[in-house]
């Protein structure tokens, strides 16, 4: 599935819940999901601070697709985290650089992703796309070479 | 006399709206308090009828901006009852008033190797200048702890008193752990050895009624915004036998007497620390706000506040693994908690969602997180136009997040 | 495209209106302008809709009013051409920004014998926060000379610079002289050096479309006060990289990332430079004011400036004693003059009386009237509100003053 | 004639004139008097500063009364100290204490003495006062004696 369609499929997970509630209960039983870091990866070099909630994440680069894996210290957030990953995971650097990332917007989460919200997402996703730029400037060197 | 609330909250008008679908509950006040109504048409009227830039002009409409904006000094003199007009110093907010302090008396009074003496729950506001002046100036800071019942350990000022001393800086009332520091007997014991306190009296400024001579500060400073006035105004007050002695803050306008290139000279007080156009619809309009509280029964409101806290204290301490910050007995109307086992943060989105506005996070008080090893708190605070209604269903909305979060995890 | 002012009046309803039963003339916009109507509109929105402390709050009111006090930043940011939101500083008025370069600045890069360049002709915002930096950091203060004609004698710049040399303040437009200085002339120069340059832009960043990028200036500091928007709101633009590498200005709430008594570590910009919670509505509501002047053709705004100003200096002209400051060809839409052998105040209180708002005194600027060796000038500044026909009025009503005062002594 | 008679007779004179332009013009007829500081006495220490205009205030006390000369560069506030001089000058130290200037705010000229109007006036007023109380506790040191 491309970017954009995992970001639809997502939105239409979340079209059955109406109620912010739901959407919250929703997000809480992602977060929930033990599929996380082992405590001793919760490194200071993975760390992404934001003074409302913690952000782990930790890049692998294989067979030129970046997968990523990570973690918040609220569960919320946690769950958040799930779905970008869901979306952003095992791609190309260019798929993740050059993606729109829509959903969460459309999801009516878009204040959890404010520059201002200080709970460590937005600066997470940007460490997702240095990551992406960094790996590709990696693949042109290789290829050059 | 009892106070007639409703009333009071028609005077809030956005108190009474939804968001997202549910009714507003305004649980954060001591980050900003709502403006009253009456600040909005006073800035109305400025900007409708009469504006001009003050002190300078020589026309009808500075004449009349320049009359008001002085009436308000004495307004705010007399709210705080200090002695003269000329200790009222208008600036941005209380964290100014600080940095004024910090910089002005340091640079007058602290020489290598002094002392400044703060305490562990101070706000960032009244830490951070004081590292800067301290770094500058090669001065050491001292703190005085407070101990887990979030009292302050105000016997081990002794102990942190040395001839090297010069000032102490310290919260009225903290702003995480909502506690009532006895400032007036750490003033008395600081000038009995020759030492200067700045009260940070953001907190307090509208949770008590202030004296200033009676309590003795030699500075206090707090902000308009948490009294129902324009953002962007604050006042500092400060004897005036101190101010006289210290070197200005800013330079500017209004602020000298004659510049020249080879020397300049200063204004007298307050004008000598007001530098550059101030922000004159919003002093005239705090202005407002300083009436409100004047025409407000403050040994009602601060009843009422208590009692409001005091109710929403019982209610969560019935909840399942809630921890209190500050039990201890001098409190105000602010409540910081946690819940065990889960983040503050979920539970605040959850309530953000049902219609409650609080603070999460480390409550700009690092030293209070660290304090207790935790990564942030959640904060409700108080004011005069919230109803024990808001906190029934305040306290239904977290039993339901928590529920939600999966129930306090308690470690036996 | 001409500009319809009668429709841009009614932006500005406190101008039409009477005082001392005269018709309103308001020639102070250069002291401060008035404040355009969809300002006022986005306060009243704000205390009545959503208000909330920013950027730390996590709840609904909060998270609308960071998104729009953000959303300002970026507007000035493209206002001016900046590359980085980052380099968007607010403050509360282009004195604080001075004040903030010349101490954050001077920390971190003035030593003992290092040169400061000022001119002759800044205001008094742009004087004295070096005066107080260069005594702290034993730095030398250097001058540009103007002409009797204001012309700033920018050839002399090069006999001023020598290896100490670290930064260049001047005012991009005089508010005494009304002259343009030739700021980019004067920055390519000081950079050819490694000189950085501060340019006040007080009075030109209405009256000129700016590009900090094309200027290239290092710092720009201007005032919302000035420019329809309101009181206690500013903004320092600095390049980025400087800004990084200079000690923040003052301690608090925001401009940190860890505070620990042993060590604080500061945030990133812009909230390094952005202690305390900030005048949120002024900021917010001083939006509309840049989308105002957004909106506004600037080209046919500062042509009709200039021809208002034009027109008011040929009137002038002809009035006998008639000594006008500033008369060399980059002239903004300030005229500063005197009649000869009348006391610039006595004209100042009649023409009061007439309607006439203007300015008389030393116009914060003390060496320009030591430059003329005058005790005071009478000040007429215009704005993009004002009219031909005013300009009229305003010279018939001081032919009035001036026989009242019986004539220009003029001695041969 | 008491002080209070004084300003009531200077209110009396101002009622003649219902246009601001004719108050100001009186006004400048009462500077134009030449009775005024010769060039050297306007001393420095004469001299009561403000930003718009300076005014310079000479006091002698004489047998019990101060009188007081003043001038100042601007011929509108000349015309108000010739007033102020009128009601205050020749009086005894007590009654210049006691005195309640109301005839400045009666004329509706208040705003040229508003604290914040840097003409000089106001200095002036509380320099006559400081005076005032100078000569009264030299007075009463003297009956001491
Ligand atoms: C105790 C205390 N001190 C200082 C401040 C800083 O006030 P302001 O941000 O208005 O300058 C606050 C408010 O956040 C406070 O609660
Ligand atoms: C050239 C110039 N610089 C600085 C200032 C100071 O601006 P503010 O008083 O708004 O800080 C002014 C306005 O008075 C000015 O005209």
């Amino acid at each position: 599935m491309t970017i954009e369609e995992v970001q639809l499929e997502i939105i239409d997970e979340f079209s059955f819940y109406d109620d912010w509630m739901d959407k919250y209960g929703y997000l809480i039983e992602l977060g929930n999901d033990p599929e996380s870091l082992n405590p001793d990866e919760k490194k200071e070099k993975y760390l992404i601070d934001g003074c409302q909630s913690r952000v782990w994440l930790i890049p692998e680069y294989k067979d030129g697709l970046i997968s990523f894996r990570g973690e918040s210290d609220a569960i919320i957030v946690k769950g958040l985290v799930a779905l970008l990953l869901r979306v952003l995971s095992n791609r190309s650097p260019s798929e993740i650089i050059d993606a729109d990332l829509h959903f969460i917007d459309d999801l009516g989460l878009k204040q959890n992703l404010s520059p201002t919200r200080s709970n460590g997402l937005v600066s997470m996703i940007k460490q997702m796309r240095l990551y992406a730029v960094a790996y590709k400037e990696l693949e042109e060197a290789g290829t050059k070479n | 006399m009892a106070l007639d609330i409703l009333k009071i909250r028609k005077d809030f008008p956005i108190l009474d709206q939804k968001v997202y679908g549910k009714p507003l509950i305004y649980f954060d006040s001591a980050a900003s308090a709502q403006k009253v109504l009456s600040v909005l048409k006073k800035e109305e009227q400025l900007v409708l009828e009469y504006y001009g830039n003050i002190h300078r002009g020589a026309h009808y409409m500075a004449d009349k901006a320049t009359a008001e904006f002085e009436a308000v000094r004495d307004s705010v003199k007399n709210f705080i009852n200090a002695r003269f007009r000329e200790e009222i110093i208008f600036t941005k907010g209380a964290t100014e008033g600080m940095n004024l302090v910090a910089f002005s008396f340091g640079e007058s009074f602290i020489n290598e190797g002094d002392e400044i003496i703060l305490t562990e729950m101070e706000h960032h506001a009244n830490i951070v200048p004081w590292q800067m002046m301290a770094m500058r100036r090669k001065a050491v800071i001292k703190v005085i702890p407070f101990s887990d019942d979030g009292r302050l350990e105000v016997e081990k000022l002794d102990s942190l008193i040395t001839s090297k001393t010069k000032i102490i800086a310290v919260a009225h009332i903290s702003n995480t752990l909502g506690m009532v520091n006895p400032v007036k007997e750490i003033i008395a014991k600081a000038h009995s050895h020759g030492i200067k306190v700045l009260v940070d009296g953001a907190q307090s400024v509208k949770h008590f009624k202030i004296d200033v001579q009676d309590m003795d500060a030699d500075f206090y400073s707090f902000s308009s915004h948490k009294m129902y006035g324009p953002n962007g105004v604050g006042v500092l007050y400060g004897k005036r036998e101190l101010l006289d002695k210290m070197v200005p803050y800013q330079g500017g306008g209004e602020m000298i007497s004659v510049v020249k290139f080879e020397k300049t000279t200063y204004n007298s007080l307050p004008y000598k620390f007001e530098a550059g156009t101030p922000d004159i619809t919003g002093v005239i309009a705090f202005g407002e706000a300083v009436r409100y509280l004047n025409e407000m029964d403050t040994d009602a409101m601060i009843s009422y506040e208590n009692s409001l806290t005091c109710y929403c204290m019982d209610e969560l301490k019935k909840i399942k693994g809630v921890i209190i910050y500050g039990t201890w007995k001098d409190h105000s109307s602010v409540i910081s908690f946690n819940i065990k086992g889960i983040h503050h943060y979920d539970l605040a989105m959850i309530l953000d969602k049902g219609g409650v506005a609080l603070r999460s996070g480390r409550l700009c008080a690092d030293p209070v997180m660290d304090h207790y090893g935790v990564s942030g708190m959640l904060r409700v605070s108080f004011d005069v136009y919230n109803t024990f209604a808001e906190v029934d269903s305040f306290i239904v909305l977290l039993k339901k997040a928590i529920k939600m979060l999966g129930g306090a995890k308690i470690n036996e």
